[in-house]
């Protein structure tokens, strides 16, 4: 893939839920999980956006504000423009893994739970949201046949709650060598804290604003680490 | 020929010693005081806070950077906070360099002659060792009209006005966008400029074939990187040709190699900034480390060895020959 | 949506019409009739013969160009006949190319405002369809000291001067060297030039680390190819909102996407050079090829389809939306 | 090797004869026999020669003019800077090969006769000089153990005459597929005529005053033809 925007266009737009969907590209990219493109649709704006599925290349997309609305009026055959894959991603390895996903998080976990299960890991995933409605990639996710722990606040599916209160009682269990995150800051936070205390490593994606998406420009900054450029995924370490 | 003895690569700008001859150039890795120090600890001598200006600014909206393949460009629009909270930050920043002997050099941009003299003085309460005058950024409109990097007679105003409001050296940033960057110069050193930055990068376009629109959405933006580096070379030599100022010689120095030659051109010491795209985090100690390398293989001590080279002309004992008449030529006399 | 009519990539350019936009830069493949005519069949619209001036020129001593990888560096020095020979050659070219279909353009130069009025009367007697007038050469040191194209005054009074010394449709050749090339464009559109074209190269300069010497004999040179891109789309883009002239748009046109893209510009044919090296001689067809490829599998008819939609800017419809506040400004004010 | 001069260092400087010496720089280039460098010497002028052998690189270079002169005053270990390989170079396969030299064109065909017994064809060369002193390569041609037939224009070795006097017969004798010339224009004009003549088919190089080197200032003209891209080996049809 090329640095500069390359105009792509939409072979698939599938609506996840209420506010959700998926862009699918016509183009295959070379990109690990964890890392993620900045979409640019011009006269709009250009944002970045987790890979959801390399090929063909998705971006799954909740309606927040101008460039996410701009996105979702999208139809099949649109260009949209795509500049990537930056950053690091996650680390791809045998083991026992829990995926906590919070919103459309649950997206690039989807890409990382394949990649998992290709390199022999044995995976487990929580998935929150407010409602049952929000709730994103449970069939996906059940369809690779792992266990999935879904957590609604208002309790219309799985355990009424938050997704930390689902992924605390599973770190303690002492079943999992890591955990990998995504979500939004609030439940990040949680759970860099419950990694902490259970001694198990956690890979926990993070947001910035970002202008360049390549480390130049220091917009994307928290604590002195660059979250386009040394991210989006940070460590925390695990042993103990 | 490897050099047993010492190698001294420090050097000296504007009456400051710098430790290494590398500058992190501005607006790279922005206002933060945990990134400049994490760039002062790659091997710079000194590194160079992002522009601030009188007000704070959001800066232009996305796409602002574009790696195109020959380089970047880019159309920040100066996002900064503003010249008062922009003091604190500077401070941070200056108490953490000066742990590691790294000097801090502020730059500071302003729409009016008065407006940068007012910056100036408010900048210099956090104790810069130097302060850039950034008169060449080709991304905001000023109610100026045009940059003052474009006229000897402004550039001229804004350094006698920065003079005028600090003590603490300056070196005034131009812009290779001028017919003459040596009459610019000339104008600078005589309004009292201890030195100077060349080059800020040069205006241009990216166009998007699909849809027709300017990628940029600011639409026009600044070239810098690899493709900049021979208008750089050309302007620091064209400088240094012109005054005795010593210059930071910015532009496309992406390598040790590139580092040589922007010293052979006359710099003082030399910038980087999208190296830092190009080879990564570690770019100045790698472009340091090849550096040494370079002159210890060639048993030189230092900087002076290789410095202003470029000026020496084909030398004494050389041999001018003449190219031969052209073909055309030949072939309508017969 | 592969389109199934035909598609016309013919194109009016000060009043002649060319069968498709690629036009030979000038000073690729020199003087000599049979390589403009060779040139020709390679899918140029029109070809450009090398500047000439009043008095032969030997030109500079080598190197005289070099590709440095991100485009070429040349300081050729203008080698020519001079214009009384120069005239035999173009008489020659211009009759093989009308055989072709293709329009031959006549570049001329010269030191001072009455000898560029002389030399375009006396090329005109070889019929060229369009005389471009080069008031951009960055390698040859004129008795008026600078470039004409530095200054709008000097560069309207060049173009008087030409169109009232021939009746041949006169396109204007500006550099990129200046602070502001509108201003420019529109000095040689009130003094009566039918085109402009944009851009001679950017003076730049390559130093060989080795020895410290610029790399080219005459120290300076002129960037084309890759680096210029950017430039060259930048200048089209300001050069055609400012004036209505049609502009051969020139610097930095690889590949079908970059003609699409200078179209985009707002350019009304396109200028090829440098290519030549990257792409090989048969660069302006490969060129063409992938203009037409392009064009056609988007359901376009023609150039009108494309050309200079970047001036369209945001749009009705367009969403803007505006960046938060820069971190350290959120920092400070917490 | 890159486009843009690089000094490369002398570790050796071979006295040919007289006028002539070879140059052996520190450096091997990926080069085929009939391509050229362009060698710079800062101050004085930057002018083409012919590859006469690629690793380690060398170049044979007789002394006429200032640039020639500044060559042959380099010492070992000094710099001379180098760009290329340009231009096409001669065809390399089986067959039966005469190769015809003139002065130091001998030197790239020594490369080419390498190359040509590599590629398993039968090899014959014809040198010329004015004496025996300028006769160059006649030892390297020999220690490759073909055929060499030598032409002085003084008679103090070989045939008394020019090497087209030699060639003349060895290609009218039906015992080659194809001759390979390096030399003077006097020369290589006079082998065309030969080659059209005995219908041989022929690959002469020729030379051109150069500036660029890579195509596109059209300083090297010959007959619509760049000698420094389309050449500088231009081919001579043969069959008949
Ligand atoms: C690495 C990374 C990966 C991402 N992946 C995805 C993804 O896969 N799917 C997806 O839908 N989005 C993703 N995002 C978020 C996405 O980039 C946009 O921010 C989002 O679409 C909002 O853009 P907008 O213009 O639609 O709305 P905006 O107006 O920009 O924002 C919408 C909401 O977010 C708030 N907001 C905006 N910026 C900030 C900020 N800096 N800090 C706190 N709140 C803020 C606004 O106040 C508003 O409430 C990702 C972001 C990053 C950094
Ligand atoms: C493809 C190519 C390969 C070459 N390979 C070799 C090589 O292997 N070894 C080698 O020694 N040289 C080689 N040459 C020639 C070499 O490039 C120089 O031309 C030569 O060294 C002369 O340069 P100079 O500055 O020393 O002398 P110059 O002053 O340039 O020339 C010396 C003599 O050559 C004559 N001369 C110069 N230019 C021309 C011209 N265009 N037409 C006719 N006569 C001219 C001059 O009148 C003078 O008598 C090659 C040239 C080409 C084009
Ligand atoms: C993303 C980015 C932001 C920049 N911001 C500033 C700035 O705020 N002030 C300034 O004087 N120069 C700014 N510059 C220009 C650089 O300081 C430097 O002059 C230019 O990039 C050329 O050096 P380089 O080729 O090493 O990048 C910026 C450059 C980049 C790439
Ligand atoms: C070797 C060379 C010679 C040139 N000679 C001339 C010239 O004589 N007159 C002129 O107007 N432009 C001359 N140019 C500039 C080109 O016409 C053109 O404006 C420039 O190269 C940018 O286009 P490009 O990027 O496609 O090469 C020359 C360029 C090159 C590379
Ligand atoms: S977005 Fe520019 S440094 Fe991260
Ligand atoms: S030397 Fe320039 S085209 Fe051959």
């Amino acid at each position: 893939m090329r640095e500069v925007p390359v105009a792509l266009r939409l072979i698939d737009r599938i609506q996840e839920n209420h506010k959700t969907i998926t862009l699918v590209l016509d183009h295959a990219l070379d990109a690990r999980p964890g890392q993620f493109c900045m979409l640019w649709l011009p006269g709009v704006d250009e944002k970045p956006f987790s890979i959801a599925g390399p090929d063909p290349l998705m971006f799954t997309v909740s309606r927040v504000g101008p460039f996410s609305e701009a996105a979702h009026a999208l139809s099949k055959g649109d260009p949209i423009w795509v500049r990537g894959p930056f950053g690091t991603g996650w680390s791809v390895g045998p083991g026992r893994a829990l995926l906590a996903g919070g919103g459309y998080g649950a997206a690039p976990l989807y890409f990382l739970a394949r990649r998992l299960r290709e390199a022999g890991a044995e995976v487990e995933a929580a998935l929150g949201a407010r409602t049952s409605a929000d709730l994103l990639f449970m069939d996906r996710f059940g369809g690779l046949g792992l266990p999935v722990h879904a957590a609604t606040e208002d309790g219309s599916m799985g355990a009424p709650g938050r997704v930390t209160d689902v992924v605390a009682p599973l770190l303690g269990s002492g079943r999992f060598d890591r955990l990998y995150a995504c979500g939004p800051e609030a439940m990040l936070k949680a759970l860099e804290a419950r990694c902490r205390e259970t001694h198990v490593a956690g890979e926990l994606s993070h947001e910035a604003y970002m202008r360049c998406g390549v480390g130049i420009c220091g917009s994307c900054e928290r604590d002195a680490r660059l979250v386009c450029m040394d991210g989006p995924v940070f460590s925390v370490p695990g042993g103990g | 020929m490897r050099h047993s003895g010492p190698i001294d690569l420090s050097c000296m700008i504007a009456g400051v010693r710098l430790p290494t001859p590398l500058v992190l150039a501005s607006g790279i890795w922005g206002t933060s005081p945990t990134l400049l120090e994490r760039a002062a600890r790659t091997g710079a001598g000194a590194v160079t806070s992002k522009t601030c200006t009188p007000a704070p600014r959001r800066g232009h909206r996305n796409p602002t950077a574009i790696d195109w393949g020959h380089g970047l460009i880019n159309a920040m629009g100066l996002p900064n906070p503003g010249a008062a909270e922009e003091v604190a930050l500077l401070r941070d920043a200056a108490r953490r360099l000066a742990a590691l002997g790294v000097a801090l050099i502020a730059s500071i941009a302003a729409d009016t002659v008065e407006e940068f003299g007012r910056t100036a003085a408010i900048v210099s309460d956090a104790g810069p060792a130097l302060i850039e005058v950034n008169i060449s950024c080709p991304n905001v409109e000023s109610s100026h009209g045009e940059m003052f990097a474009s006229s000897a007679e402004a550039a001229a105003a804004v350094t006698r006005q920065v003079k005028a409001s600090t003590s603490i050296p300056c070196v005034v940033k131009l812009s290779p966008n001028v017919a003459d960057i040596a009459s610019i110069a000339r104008a600078v050193a005589a309004a009292g400029a201890d030195g100077i930055t060349a080059i800020n990068t040069m205006p241009g376009m990216l166009v998007d074939a699909e849809s027709g629109a300017p990628i940029l959405a600011h639409g026009t933006g600044g070239i810098s990187g690899a493709a900049l580096k021979p208008i750089a070379l050309r302007c620091v030599h064209e400088i240094t040709a012109a005054v005795g100022l010593p210059v930071i010689g910015t532009g496309g120095v992406l390598t040790g190699t590139d580092a040589v030659e922007m010293l052979s051109a006359g710099a003082a010491c030399v910038g980087v900034g999208s190296a830092i795209v190009s080879r990564g985090e570690h770019a100045l100690s790698l472009i340091l480390e090849e550096l040494k390398t370079w002159i210890s293989e060639r048993g030189y001590h230092g900087l002076d060895d290789i410095r202003g080279r470029s000026h020496r002309g084909a030398g004494a004992g050389a041999i001018i020959t003449n190219p031969p008449p052209v073909p055309g030529w030949e072939k309508s006399r017969a």
